[in-house]
């Protein structure tokens, strides 16, 4: 038996996008972790529609651009969310289009109450408690289907809300930088991105930039890399939308997207063949946006 | 313009807005007008308001317009960058919000809100943003304040859907359904502010240059009227509509 | 009304330690935030002992040196914990001690159970669920005492614990470096520090350094000001415990507390004498520690 | 010394404790000799464990020896820092930790651990650490090995103070408790290996130079011997030896 040096036998943990959404099959329960215009995993949203992956159930705390395309692209059957929007550009018309024709299931919560779902199933807890949402009308749908139980405090006798673990399949999370074993940092501030990924069974990143282990400052981790299953590095991979110390959103194809999915129809497969279906990857559209 | 046209509607409903803030206030501030309100009050009366994003910003002092609470522009010189369960979990649902600035499509009596979905005349139904952190900020801070655009058909005893909690929620008190605080105090339209009590509204007062009897008309809730007679808002004064034609809102993206 | 420029009005929570020991009345409930060898607020606990400071309640998910110096002074006399010790240089004896002559009472948990509590006070959750514990005689003095129910869940009806909140009065955490307004930074691993500062009622920092307002990377921030009451600067302030990135533990030191303390009598008065009732502030003890 | 006096019995019990660790584990590592197992099967047989301390640290490769795990020595080389909630919390309650390595005062047949307080002949008490993680880690690993010095009184059908759940809790499954997994696996001591399985404990090896009459004489619980006799631990290789007296222990704080 060989003794060793104490230095680490790290996982070699990058992959390409493309072997990340081969890994993802047709019905998933994905987590997104954009939030509106900001670090939106758009490169991966673009490769899914690509492969043609369908019928995704998506939990999202705060829906966003991502969100639309793939509603917008038909590949989501099922939404679970505490809002959506991309900010003053405008709704998420696609996901709001869809909702109201019957074709896209959505289960409605509060921010916290949906981050704490998230919050539990990272932590394996049984279930967790709240005060929101009570006495609002997004109970009654979420305690028919489940999701949520009027309880008292066995304490206090105070009334609260009991509401289950969540355990999405696969979350997709955006970030700055990852090393190769998949040690991810997210600047700026992280809103639900750290329960998203641990509450999930498997985490995937696409990250702006991959350094070697080592390289990045163990305090400033956001995802440890025990939770992740693969990382691939798409640089500006969140274009139009901004991700903090990198680049900021871009308005004017914003405007155009939000154009399109207010419009539907025609204006948005339009939209979806020229800068998603039309290009085979994402530096394709890259160019196509910037050229 | 209203008011002698020397200011428009969503100016004066920033500026009553901001009139809301207390010097001191921790306040979460929702996406539109009421990140202009808070901005105003924190660049005159309100210097030490600290302001939380339910991104997960601490303190933002943000010196550019933005297109809302994920821009980036609106995180400028944040004390500390955290998580939604740091800014709605700990600040919000842990009772150390003072104030809570939020948007509407729809609101009763009570101050309880409907962002999620409205029915037009014709059955036919629109979906907004949802709830995000409005109802956890509904639910939990210490106090509320509605800003919105006066429309009548905004005012409504039956919500299509109640999202976020106001001081009674379907003839239930708070303590009852069991939420801890006294919850919304005020609706600031571009006509008029609302004071909410657990008497029920009140309108406190209507901006320069309306009449109370069109407001009350335009306000299809059971509202109470002051003996006496609403006061007339205090109108906007040169620094605060300085402030926000050439630094909080230049592009007209909230205050046209 | 005059307009202001885009700058902020922070606060200045800076004050001197015996500032903030004169604020904690006789009979608070304290949270103290060490670990064992490592990041012990001491030079909190030294000035407290010579304030006279009695009958408090300290809550600690994992007691150090700190806690055994309140122990040995007899400052203490309820103790929340989940462990306790001196790492390889011994246990906590003078807790142990208090606790076997009665004149301490103790609850005790496992790690992760006190850590919800405090996490659900943070949260300010009705209450938290979690399976560790379940089986084993930890449980019953917590639910005989209000501080634990036994329930199901109303989900699966698997049986789980149920834990109340924790509220302790004042944390005092010590800190690599805060900011004037109180954000604060903790270098390296963190344990139980950030829901002990968030679950309590008023936070006091003791800091080896202080920084203007924006020196401190947003990103990096372990405990928000917002949250903080007061900022003493000590350097070296946990000697003899290791501060990460700053000294490391004094093991000469620890032994000879470890030997007085496990001798209790006139050798731990003797050591009180010595290195804290005899010194009139921190600097002296440091010099007295290492002339 | 023992084994032909080649090696000290803590030597022999950090070896054999080591031969526990499956190349690939991600293992929670309680303080004193369960920190050498680990560390010494992370620089012979399993160099991709992956160890995680409760005090919040990710994947650390200690160089230097280490008074406890709050000894910063002993996080050398992390990947990541973090808190008890994501170590205790998320790795080891959300079930994705498939190993703990554990020390205790007293064990049970079914694995159940007391580290909280011991009684003498004489009814006097003496108190230890407490539970820390190890409720926590006995609980919710998918598999636990406990590592102890090998004396009679540590072996008890009653322990004085269940501080951490074995594979049955005074006669309860874990199942029926509401425990998720199979808990412990063995008891690995300075003399013998005990597997523990539903079926109780077996006398799975002694170590070299053992009888196994005198460790079953010195073992008071219910203890199954394997038709054929226990086998003979292996014995510590001049590799593992080496690297505990010139690397991991070369002060005798864990291996004297």
């Amino acid at each position: 038996m060989a003794a060793m040096a104490a230095t680490a036998a790290r996982p070699d943990r990058v992959v390409s996008l493309r072997e990340i959404v081969a890994d993802i099959p047709d019905g998933s329960h994905l987590a997104l972790a954009g939030f509106a215009i900001t670090r939106n995993a758009v490169a991966f949203a673009h490769e899914l529609i690509r492969a043609g992956t369908r019928g995704l159930t998506v939990t999202q705390v705060f829906g966003g651009f991502e969100t639309d395309l793939l509603a917008a692209a038909g590949a989501m059957d099922c939404l679970t969310y505490a809002s959506g929007s991309i900010d003053r550009f405008g709704l998420l018309y696609a996901v709001n289009r869809a909702v109201l024709d019957g074709s896209l299931a959505l289960s409605e919560y509060s921010g916290l109450a949906l981050a704490l779902r998230l919050h539990a199933g990272a932590l394996g807890l049984p279930f967790v408690t709240t005060r929101s949402m009570l006495g609002s009308d997004l109970v009654a749908p979420l305690v028919a289907t489940g999701q949520a139980a009027e309880i008292e405090s066995p304490f206090d006798g105070a009334p609260c809300l009991a509401l289950p673990p969540l355990h999405p399949d696969i979350a997709v999370v955006h970030v700055d930088v990852a090393d190769r074993a998949g040690n991810a940092m997210v600047g700026g501030p992280v809103w639900s991105i750290p329960e998203t990924a641990r509450a999930s069974r498997m985490v995937d990143l696409v990250a702006e930039e991959i350094v070697e282990v080592g390289e990045l400052d163990p305090s400033r981790i956001t995802i440890p890399g025990l939770l992740v299953h693969a990382v691939a590095r798409v640089p500006h991979g969140g274009h139009p939308t901004a991700v903090y110390g990198h680049y900021d959103f871009d308005a004017a194809h914003l405007r155009q997207y939000a154009a399109a999915s207010n419009a539907g129809g025609d204006a948005l497969d339009a939209y979806l063949d020229r800068f998603v279906r039309g290009v085979a990857t994402f530096d394709e559209y890259l160019e196509e946006v910037a050229p | 313009m209203s008011g002698e046209e020397k200011w428009t509607r969503a100016e004066m409903l920033a500026v009553a807005g901001s009139l809301q803030v207390v010097d001191g206030d921790v306040t979460v501030v929702g996406l539109g007008l009421p990140q202009i309100a808070a901005l105003l009050a924190q660049r005159t009366h309100a210097p030490t308001v600290r302001l939380l994003l339910e991104i997960g910003v601490f303190e933002p002092v943000p010196a550019e317009p933005a297109m809302g609470i994920a821009d980036p522009r609106m995180w400028k010189d944040a004390t500390a960058f955290a998580s939604t369960l740091e800014v709605l979990g700990v600040m919000v649902h842990g009772g150390r919000v003072s104030l809570g600035l939020l948007g509407a499509l729809q609101v009763d009596q009570w101050g309880s809100l409907n962002t999620t979905e409205v029915e037009a005349p014709d059955g036919s139904r629109r979906r907004f943003r949802g709830s995000g952190g409005s109802n956890d900020i509904s639910s939990n801070a210490s106090r509320t304040v509605v800003i919105m655009t006066h429309q009548s058909r905004k005012f409504s005893e039956a919500l299509t859907f109640l999202t976020s909690p106001g001081r009674r929620i379907k003839e239930q008190t708070r303590a009852t359904v069991g939420l801890p605080s006294q919850g919304p105090c005020a609706v600031v339209t571009d006509r008029a502010v609302i004071a909410l009590t657990d008497a029920g509204a009140v309108l406190e007062s209507v901006h320069p240059g309306e009449q109370p009897d069109t407001v009350l008309a335009d306000t299809p809730i059971p509202l109470n009227v002051p003996a006496g007679g609403p006061k007339e808002t205090p109108a906007p004064t040169a620094t605060q509509l300085a402030l926000i034609r050439t630094e909080l809102d230049p592009n007209n993206w909230y205050t046209s």
